[in-house]
C-alpha cells in the first residue's frame, strides 16, 4: 500500500502545477503549428517536444543531469549548436545573386533598422515601468527582429539565457508567419507602379569570386568588426566548404548529417528552457509582441530602402526586394517574389530577392555583433 | 551623470545602424573591387557546352525523328 | 640495456594476469558470436572489441583519460547513448501493427513478468547466501528479461554500474538467442490447435493516428509514470519525427549517421566494463544464469496471457504472438510468425507479432521506470 | 521493522506488474478513443492513385502493345 | 562619440599585431596550397580557416570557451579526435596487398629510420645550442617523418602541446609534396635496371584473413606494445568493421559522416594553435627543416631496404616500392608507381606500393608507441 | 652520471628501430602463419561468376555483334 501512494506521489497527475499544464498545452500548440500548419518544422518540432519534456514534472530532462539540460549547456551556454548551424548555413547558402549585385547589401542593412527600434522599444517600455528588460536582454529581444534563428539563439544565451526560450519561439513563429506579416506592409509602403518594376538579370559570378568573398568578409570582419568573428566566421567556413570545390565531402556532411543532428539537440536545448516557471512569466508576453513589431519595422524599412534606392540608381530596383532583408532565408524571398507576380505576372522577383536575403543574415549577424561589443 | 537606459539605448541604435551601414558599405566596395579584378586578370571562361555544328546536327536529328513519326 | 628492460617491463607478455588473457577469449567469443553466428551483431562486435581493448595490460584506454571511459562517462553514465539510440529505436520503429490492434499490448504487458520474477530470483538468491545483490542490483538484472538492450544499459548505468558489462553482455546475448530459447516453451505451453490459430488482417491506420500516439503515449507517461518519461520520452520524439511527415531529413539522419555513431561509442564504452577484475566475479555467472531465466519466465508468460486472450476474446488471438511480447524487436515477431507456420503453412503471424513486439519496448520501459523509481 | 529484502522484492513485483498492467490498459483505452475519435472526424481518404477510365485505358493500351508483338 | 571610439578601440586595425598580420597571410597561404594546389584540402582548408580565426584580434575563439580552444580541449588533449580518424583510416584501409605480400612489412619498418633520425637531429641542434628542444618535443618533430597525419597530432599533443601547430602543418605540407620530395631521392638511390623490375602478380586474400588481421594485430601490440594499443586499436577496430561484414552500417558511417565531423573539427582545433605568439617562434622554422629532412631520410631508408630485399629474396622486389613504407597513403605508392613506369611503361606497382604504404602506417604507429612510452 | 640528451636520443633511436623491426617481423611470421592456416583449412572458394559455356555464348554474341556492323 505504501508502494502504490509513492507512486501515486511520484506520479503527474499528483505532482502537476497549473503553469505545467497550461505549458503542455502551450508546447502541443507548437507542434500543432509545426506539424500541421508546417510553420518552420525543423525547429518548431523539436523545440516543442523540447518543451514537453521539460514540463513533465517531477523528473530531472530539463535540469540537474538530464540530456536536455546537458544539450543546453554543452551547446547553447557555450554558443557551439548555434555557431554549427551557422557552419551549415554557410554551407547551403549560395552567395551568387549578392555577388552579382553587391548594392542589395544596403537593403540586407536597412532592414536592420527593425532590431534596434525593438531594443529601443524594451527600454522605452522599461522606462514606462510596464516591463522591466535590462540593457542586455533589451539587446537580445531586438535580434528577434533579425529574423535568423541561429543568430537570435546564440545573442540570447550570451546576453540573457533566461529569456532565451521566449526569444527561440518569437524568433521561429514570426520568421514563419512571413507571409502573414509583410505583404499588408509591403503593399501600404509601395504603389501598384513600383511593385511592377521589373529587374535586369543578374549576371553570371565566376568560381573564383565564389571562393574569395568568404574569405574577404571574414578578413574585413576580422578587421573591422571583431565581435561579430565568431557568427560571420562560422558562415563564411561553411561557405568556403561549399564553393572551394576541394573538400566536397566534408561540405556535404555539414550539410547532412552534421546540421541535422545539431539541430535536434538544439531543439531539445531550447525546450528546455520552456519551463513553466520561467516562460510564464510577463516578460515572455512583452517579447512576443516586441517581436512581431522588430519584424514589421524591419519589413518597413527595407522596403523604404528599396524606393530610395530605386530613385537614386540608374537600374530600376523593385521596392519589394527590400523586405527580404530581414532574412527569413529563403521564406522573405519567396513572399517579395509572390506580392511582385500579383502585381506584374511576368516579374520573377525570386533571385533578386535572394541577394537582399542572405545580406540580411550578414546584417543581423554583424548587428548580433554590436550588441555583444557594447551590451556585455 | 550616468545615462538614462533609454538614452543608452537611443546612442546603441545610432552606432549600431551606423556601424552596420558602414561595415556594410565597405562590404560593397570590397565586393565590387573583387569583381572588376577578378573578371579583369581571370575573366571566367564562357561556358561552350554544344557547338554551333552539334546543334545544327541535333536539330536536323529531330527534325527527321518527327518527320517520320506522322 | 636498460631501455630493452623498459620495453619488456611494460609489455602485455610480462604484466598480463591470467584474468586479462581469460576476458581477452571471451572478447573474442563474443566477437565470433557476433561475426561468424551474427548475434546481434552491431552491439556484440563493438562491445567485444571493446572489451579487447580494455583488457591490454598497462595503458589507459577503458581508465582515466582514456577514450573509451570518457565514452562510458560522458554516454553511459549520463545516460545520453541509451536515450538516443532509443530516440533512433523511435524513429525506425512502426507502431501501426500496435495502433490497429491495442490489445496486443496487454501480451507486452504479460511478458514483463520475466523482469520482476528474476528481480526476485536474485533477492532469493541473495537470501539464500549464493549471491550478494543489493534490490538496486537485482532491478537492473531484472531488465535483462525485458530484451531490450538499451533500457538494461540504461538502468544498469542508473542502478548498478558495476555490473554493467555483465548485464549488457547478458541482454545481447539471450536476444540473440531468442530462436532457440523460445520455440521449446512455445510448444510446451502451446496445443497443436492454438498454433493453428489464423488471425483476422489489420485494419489500417491513419496518419493522424500515428502522429498523435507518441504525443498521447508521451502525456500518459508524464501524468502516470514520470519516472518512466526519459526513455519513453525519447522514444516518442523519434517516432513523431518519423510520423509527421515534415521533418524528414532530422528522422533520416536519427535513423543513420546518429545512431550508428552512438552505436559504435556505446558498444566501446560498454566493452570498457569487461575489465577482469570486474567482469571475472561470481556474480556475472549468477547474471548470466538469471538473465537465462528471466527470458524463458517472460516468454512463457506472454503465451500464457496470448491464450487467456485468446478465451475471453471475440476475435481469434494465436497465443504465439504472446512471446514476441518480450521485446527483441524483431526477431522474436520473426520466431513467432515460424513456429506458426510450422504448424499451418498458411499461418503469417509477423505483422500480429510487431504489435506485442513494440508493446514489449513500451512495457520494458515502464517497468524500468518502475525500478528507477522505486530502488533508487 | 524493516521488511527483508525478499519481503521488498515481492512487494515491488506486485506493484510493478500492476503499475505496467494499469498503465497499459489506460494506453490501450487511450488508442481506443483515439481510433474513434479519428475515424469519426478524420476519416482517412481512401487512396485513390488510378481511376476506373483509367485503368480501362492502360489495360486496351497494354492489350494492343501484346497483340502488335505477336 | 564615446561608443565610436569604442568600436574603434574594439575593432581588428586597432588591436592587430605585425605577428597576426602575419599569421593570416601564413594561413591564406596554406588555404591557397589546399584549393588551388589540392594539397591535402580536407586539412589545409580546415587548419588554414582555423588559423584565421585564432589570429581575428581581441575575441575568443582560440581560447578560453571558444568554439576551437572547446573542439582543442576535447579532441586534441584528449586524443580522441586522432583516434576516431585512425578508427575512419582503418575502415577505410584494404590491408590486402599487406596480406598478399607481408615481407613488404619490412619496408614499412625500415622508412620509420626517418623518424628517429630527426629525433636525433632535433637533439643535435639543441646540443649544439641552435634549438632548444626537449627529449619530448624532438620525440613529437620526429614523427612528423612518419607522414601520417593524425599519428604527428596525437604524438604532438601528448608530447608537445606547444609545438603541435608547426608539427600538424609541418606533417600535412609535406604529405602533399610527396610527389616532388621522393622522385629525386628514388632515382638517385636506384639503378635504371632496378628501377624496371617487374613484380609477380599478388595472391588472392582470402576473407577469414581479412577478418582475423586486425585480431592478431591488435593482439601482438597488447602483448609486445601497450603504448601503440590507442592508435593501433582503433585502427584495427575501424578494420574489423569494414572487413567482418556484418556491420556495414557502422563501416558506411565511420568512413563518412564520422571522419567527415571530426576532419572538421581536428582541422579547426589543430588551427587554434595557429596563434602568432605559438607559431611565430624560431622553433617552428626548426620544425618545418627537421620535418623535410625527415621525409627524405625515411624515404631513402625505404628504398635501400628495398635494394636489399631485391638481393637476398628469391622474388624480385622493386625497391622503388620501399619509398611507400612512409606512409602517406595513396600518394606515396602512386609516386612510386609513376617512377616505375617512367623506366618501364609495363610496369605496374600500385598494388605491390600499398602493400609498404599501409605497412608504414603500422610502423609509425609502433614508432609513435615507442616515443610515448619512453618520452613521457 | 646523467646520460647528455643526444646519448639519450642514440639509445631511443637504436632501440626504437629494433622494437619496430621485432614487431614488425613477429606480424610478419604471424601473417605468413596466418596464411598457412587459412588456406589449410579453410581455402577461399574459387570464384565462378562465369561458366565456361556462358563464356562460349557471350563471345559468339559479340563476334555477331561485330560481323554485323562491318
Ligand atoms: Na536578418
Ligand atoms: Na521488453
Ligand atoms: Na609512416
Amino acid at each position: 500500500m505504501e508502494l502504490v501512494e509513492q507512486i501515486w506521489i511520484g506520479s503527474g497527475l499528483y505532482q502537476i502545477t497549473l503553469g505545467q499544464a497550461i505549458m503542455l498545452g502551450v508546447c502541443l500548440l507548437l507542434l500543432y503549428l509545426g506539424i500541421v500548419r508546417k510553420f518552420e518544422p525543423l525547429l518548431l518540432v523539436t523545440i516543442g517536444f523540447g518543451g514537453l519534456l521539460s514540463n513533465i514534472p517531477g523528473v530531472e530532462i530539463a535540469t540537474g543531469d538530464g540530456l536536455l539540460h546537458l544539450s543546453y549547456v554543452i551547446g547553447i551556454e557555450t554558443g557551439v549548436f548555434p555557431l554549427v548551424i551557422f557552419m551549415g548555413v554557410g554551407a547551403m547558402t549560395d552567395f551568387g545573386p549578392l555577388l552579382a549585385n553587391p548594392r542589395t547589401l544596403f537593403l540586407g542593412a536597412a532592414a536592420q533598422f527593425g532590431i534596434f527600434a525593438t531594443l529601443l522599444g524594451a527600454l522605452g517600455l522599461t522606462q514606462l515601468g510596464v516591463m522591466d528588460f535590462t540593457l542586455k536582454e533589451a539587446a537580445a529581444i531586438g535580434i528577434i527582429g533579425g529574423a535568423d534563428g541561429p543568430t537570435a539563439i546564440y545573442v540570447a544565451g550570451q546576453l540573457a539565457p533566461d529569456l532565451l526560450g521566449a526569444i527561440a519561439v518569437a524568433a521561429y513563429s514570426y520568421m514563419a508567419l512571413v507571409p502573414l506579416i509583410q505583404p499588408p506592409i509591403m503593399k501600404l509602403l509601395t504603389t501598384e507602379e513600383e511593385r511592377k518594376i521589373e529587374m535586369v538579370q543578374l549576371r553570371e559570378v565566376s568560381k573564383t569570386e565564389r571562393v574569395i568573398f568568404p574569405l574577404m568578409l571574414l578578413l574585413l570582419v576580422a578587421l573591422l568588426l571583431p565581435s561579430a568573428a565568431p557568427l560571420l566566421g562560422m558562415l563564411c567556413f561553411g561557405n568556403l566548404m561549399r564553393e572551394c570545390g576541394v573538400v566536397d565531402r566534408l561540405s556535404d556532411t555539414t550539410q547532412n548529417a552534421l546540421i541535422n543532428i545539431v539541430t535536434i539537440f538544439l531543439g531539445l536545448a531550447v525546450g528546455s528552457k520552456l519551463g513553466a516557471e520561467q516562460f510564464l512569466v510577463s516578460s515572455t508576453l512583452g517579447i512576443l509582441l516586441l517581436g512581431m513589431v522588430a519584424f514589421a519595422i524591419g519589413t518597413a524599412s527595407g522596403v523604404l530602402m528599396g524606393k530610395l534606392m530605386n530613385k537614386v540608381s540608374k537600374q530600376p530596383i523593385n521596392p519589394l526586394i527590400g523586405a527580404a532583408g530581414v532574412s527569413a532565408v529563403p521564406m522573405a524571398a519567396r513572399v517579395a517574389n509572390k506580392v511582385g507576380q500579383e502585381a506584374n505576372p511576368h516579374n520573377i522577383l525570386l533571385m533578386h530577392a535572394m541577394g537582399p536575403n542572405v545580406a540580411g543574415v550578414i546584417g543581423s549577424a554583424v548587428a548580433a555583433g554590436i550588441m555583444i561589443m557594447f551590451a556585455s | 551623470m550616468q545615462p538614462s537606459l533609454l538614452e543608452q539605448g537611443l546612442t546603441l541604435m545610432l552606432v549600431g545602424m551606423g556601424t552596420v551601414f558602414v561595415f556594410l558599405t565597405v562590404l560593397v566596395a570590397g565586393m565590387t573591387l573583387l569583381a572588376f579584378v577578378v573578371n579583369r586578370f581571370w575573366p571566367p571562361e564562357v561556358p561552350v557546352d554544344v557547338s554551333d555544328e552539334e546543334v545544327a546536327v541535333i536539330t536536323a536529328a529531330i527534325a527527321r525523328h518527327r518527320a517520320s513519326r506522322s
